[in-house]
């Protein structure tokens, strides 16, 4: 597992300039919620047919921040966003609330600051 | 799709694979894991299946006058509920003295009804550990 | 005036017992868009492991996240924890899970079969194959000692040893299992009825399944070239015999082609277990507190399952992270519906193999 | 006072064909099956159930239906003429296709939809049957048909093609796309509830005697050949029932369309000619 750190301004730079559809495999969009109001997200790509090459892009963020979405670049990164959304409150551009939680149930139970 | 024609034509002349059931019991195999079985002679009160149970379906609760076991100081008494319990069987592991204080049967609970008060008088018991933690 | 219809497919339906809704927008009969919704019964186990159960107990927790696909998920999660803390666990319990994790594969392939069969109409297959899966669950029952949550599966090793009896039961039923295969592998070829609703129906290219980054055998069936057993060094399963199986159409008849090779390896890797068991302990034990972050991925029945832990070096873990199959091909099977019939869509939905209760984790 | 105690029971033989069908189906998949009281044991439970009226037209146009394929099925036991006999069953589907239509639920729309192209497929085939009969006895009367000797051998494509039918009107593989309950939950009867929904119920064991009455036609009034056929063609539904996927309802219009009417074309002009 390999981990570098990139900032929001410059998380879609990066992946673009990674990202080739036929190599990498982009597994999900993890939160990681951190002490003093911050969490953490990561951006998982794993390679194909090799043998435990994981990529993990992370960035440290206020839960205040809107994160870019990679959508156009990797279609099936809207599922992961959209749930993101949902458990930790965040904003991602273009990702709404409710496909996961239902309007009536705990909201954002996942985020360290809410509950 | 006549292989399919001809296994149909041929089943008609088989038993079939499904049984009567309630007529009919269903066989247990011997290492079914099933409901966990408590010796309260050979206990000797470590509490390591209460910790062991994942989701907590060993109780040990004090009671007012404690059972003649001289190894049982604090007057605890072993509640055990089968339908918060998930037969994973760590407590048995977790166990000293398997197959005498605690072992596991091959048997399967019966449905709970209303009369078994499986969650109420079990929440009051948790509340009591609770109370003496 | 209105030209389209609007056909729901859930959250109740006969075709698929599990709270999901796709909503398809149809001319005719014909599907030109789809919407779909998955959050009916979100159980919070995420939070769970983190809020409510200590690492060593999480085993089993995760092992309710699904009932199929029980094996992988604690399998995932307790190679994680091994990774923290650090241990090796002995040879024989490595094949050992092995065994299990195939035996489950086997199993929860026959179910999506069987499922894709009466979606289609084809009752009497349907109840071929169920009765058929029996064999394999009455051997799940003999080695683990239930049919369906196994709870085999503990930090630093398995729980319960292969005895010889056991051993021979296991061959004989999956002896019996690979001709049962075999017949299945014809009717699905030759039936002429079968061939309607499967042949070129709701097919993925081999691009949109690198696009919409699909896993699993719907993935493998368009030809991409992704099985996380090929991508894992924690268990030898290059040593067992494993070989990845595809096939280049894309639809339906290709997934289960693709399922029905890879029962037929699961059977093999079974059979060499079992004829090359390595002499040891099954249990290893493990001691320390989980510190540190793991990524562990597993091919489940249904795809590339990935749990990412992070420990604090308390008992209560940080976060543990389950991306599940179903939840990652969602895009995907937004993208084969369009343009297909209303009729095929439920076979199509049960060619995929979703798993809602791994989605609504 | 045969044929009244009959016409009075049709449904209740029917729904035993129905139960025995039943037991039959699950033997051939391997399965002990319900009792062959089933049927009547699901009847009796319907009773109980709130019956709903989602609107006035729709409950009437259901109950039409069952009472015009009663009558159908009266007018075969009573020997009258097929032609009618074979519109009337026309209007009674046409009743049930009007209450799918009447309703909001978009499962029963598409099922009327089926139904009406499965009609399409179907009907001109029952015609030709009867133009069959006609041509052999210069009558429709099913009287007639009954005095006269069995027609099983001259009518042999036609009869082919009545198989097919057959399938269809019994809404089993491969030509059950009308019903389809893993795509549309049944198709027109889904809106149906309670006690209204026995009337559906009955009418398709009405619909059973229906066809069985009409096959034993080409038996004519040869009684062992009659139940010979019945059996046989009993079994034979099933066992292609077991054997086949449902297939989608073009194909189920190409296949009966272009094999039933050539095969009826076929036989009806070797019986103008030879």
């Amino acid at each position: 597992m390999k981990k570098i750190e990139v900032s929001l301004d410059t998380v879609r730079e990066v992946i673009e300039g990674f990202y080739e559809y036929k190599k990498w495999h982009f597994l999900t969009l993890n939160g990681l919620a951190l002490a003093e109001n911050k969490m953490e997200v990561q951006w998982i790509f794993s390679k194909y047919e090799a043998l435990e090459e994981t990529v993990v892009y992370f960035a440290q963020i206020a839960y205040t921040d809107v994160i870019p979405s990679i959508v156009d670049l990797i279609p099936s990164a809207i599922i992961s966003q959209r749930e993101l959304v949902d458990m930790f409150g965040v904003q991602v551009e273009g990702s709404e609330k409710g496909l996961y939680l239902d309007e009536d149930s705990l909201q954002n139970p996942l985020s360290g600051c809410s509950l | 799709m006549f292989s399919s024609f001809a296994k149909a034509f041929t089943n008609l002349f088989k038993t079939p694979q499904t049984i009567d059931y309630p007529l009919t019991p269903i066989e247990q195999e011997k290492e079914h894991r099933g409901l966990i079985e408590y010796g309260q002679e050979a206990c000797i009160y470590c509490l390591k299946c209460e910790k062991a149970c994942p989701p907590g379906a060993i109780l040990f609760v004090p009671v007012e006058n404690p059972p003649e076991n001289e190894k049982n100081k604090k007057g605890l008494k072993y509640h055990y509920n089968p339908y918060l319990c998930i037969y994973c069987s760590e407590c048995v592991r977790a166990c000293p003295k398997p197959d005498e204080a605690l072992w596991q049967s091959n048997k399967k609970s019966l449905p709970a009804t209303k009369e078994d008060r499986v969650n109420e008088s079990w929440f009051e018991l948790e509340r009591l550990k609770k109370q003496t933690d | 005036m209105k030209q389209t219809i609007n056909i729901p497919l859930g959250s109740q339906h006969i075709a698929l017992l599990e709270p999901v809704r796709f909503k398809f927008e149809c001319e005719n009969e014909k599907i030109i868009g789809v919407d779909s919704d998955v959050g009916f019964v979100h159980r919070g186990i995420e939070r769970a492991c983190t809020t409510k159960f200590k690492f060593d107990s999480i085993g089993y927790v995760v092992a309710r996240v699904c009932g199929l696909c029980a094996i992988t998920h604690s399998l995932s999660y307790t190679v994680a924890i091994e990774k923290l803390l650090g241990g090796e666990i002995s040879k024989k319990a490595k094949y050992l899970r092995i065994l299990l994790l195939e035996l489950d594969r086997i199993h929860s392939h026959m179910l999506c079969l069987s499922h894709t069969c009466e979606n289609a109409g084809f009752e009497a297959m349907f109840m071929r194959i169920m009765g058929d899966r029996e064999l394999v669950m009455e051997i799940q029952e003999l080695l683990t000692g239930n049919r369906v949550q196994f709870d085999y599966i503990s930090i630093g090793g398995v729980n319960r040893d292969l005895n010889s009896t056991v051993a021979l039961k296991i061959k004989e039923n999956l002896y019996e299992v690979k001709q049962r295969v075999l017949g299945y592998m014809d009717e699905f070829t030759n039936n002429w009825s079968l061939s309607l609703k499967f042949k070129g129906i709701g097919a993925l290219s081999l691009d949109d399944a690198y696009i919409f980054n699909a896993i699993g055998p719907l993935a493998r069936a368009s030809g991409l070239n992704i099985d996380v057993r090929n991508e894992i060094d924690y268990l030898p399963f290059d040593e067992v015999g494993f070989l990845m199986q595809t096939h280049s159409d894309g639809d339906i008849n290709a997934r289960n082609l693709v399922r029905l090779n890879e029962i037929l390896n699961s059977i093999l890797m079974c059979e060499n277990i079992i004829n090359g068991l390595p002499e040891g302990e099954i249990f290893t034990k493990i001691k320390g507190k989980p510190n540190g972050e793991a990524i562990v991925r597993f091919e489940a029945p249904r795809g590339e399952l990935m749990y990412y832990v992070k420990g604090n070096g308390t008992a209560m873990l940080d976060r543990v992270r389950i991306k599940t199959p179903t939840f990652a091909s969602i895009p995907a099977f937004s993208h084969i519906f369009v343009g297909q019939d209303y009729a095929d869509a439920p076979a199509i939905l049960a060619s995929f193999d979703p798993c809602l209760s791994c989605t609504a984790k | 006072m045969i044929e009244t105690l009959l016409i009075l029971f049709a449904p209740l033989i029917g729904g035993l064909m129905y139960g025995f069908e039943r037991k039959l189906r699950a033997r051939m998949q391997n399965r002990q099956g319900p009792p062959l009281l089933q049927p009547f044991y699901d009847m009796w439970k319907l009773i109980d159930k709130q019956a709903f009226i989602v609107n006035p037209y729709h409950t009437i146009l259901g109950v039409m239906h069952f009472i015009t394929l009663w009558i159908v099925v009266a007018f075969i036991i009573l020997g009258q003429n097929l032609l009618y006999v074979i519109f009337l069953h026309l209007l009674s589907t046409i009743f049930i296709i009007l209450a799918g239509f009447s309703v909001k639920s978009i499962y029963s729309h598409i099922g009327s939809n089926r139904e009406l192209q499965a009609m399409i497929a179907y009907e001109p085939i029952l015609i030709m049957v009867a133009v069959g009969f006609f041509m052999k006895h210069g009558s429709f009367d099913i009287s007639v048909i009954r005095e006269n000797g069995a027609l099983l051998a001259s009518l042999f494509l036609l009869f082919l093609a009545f198989l097919m039918v057959m399938q269809i009107k019994l809404k089993k593989s491969p030509f059950d796309a009308t019903e389809a309950h893993q795509e549309i939950v049944g198709g027109v009867e889904v809106e149906f509830s309670g006690v209204f929904f026995e009337f559906i119920y009955m009418a398709k064991w009405l619909e059973y005697a229906f066809v069985y009455l009409l096959l034993m036609l080409f038996a004519g009034n040869n009684i062992f050949l009659g139940i010979g056929l019945f059996l046989g063609v009993f079994l034979l539904v099933n066992l292609v029932d077991n054997a086949t996927a449902r297939i989608k309802m073009k194909h189920l219009l190409r296949i009966v369309l272009a094999i039933g009417l050539t095969l009826g074309m076929w036989n009806l002009i070797g019986l103008a000619y030879v």
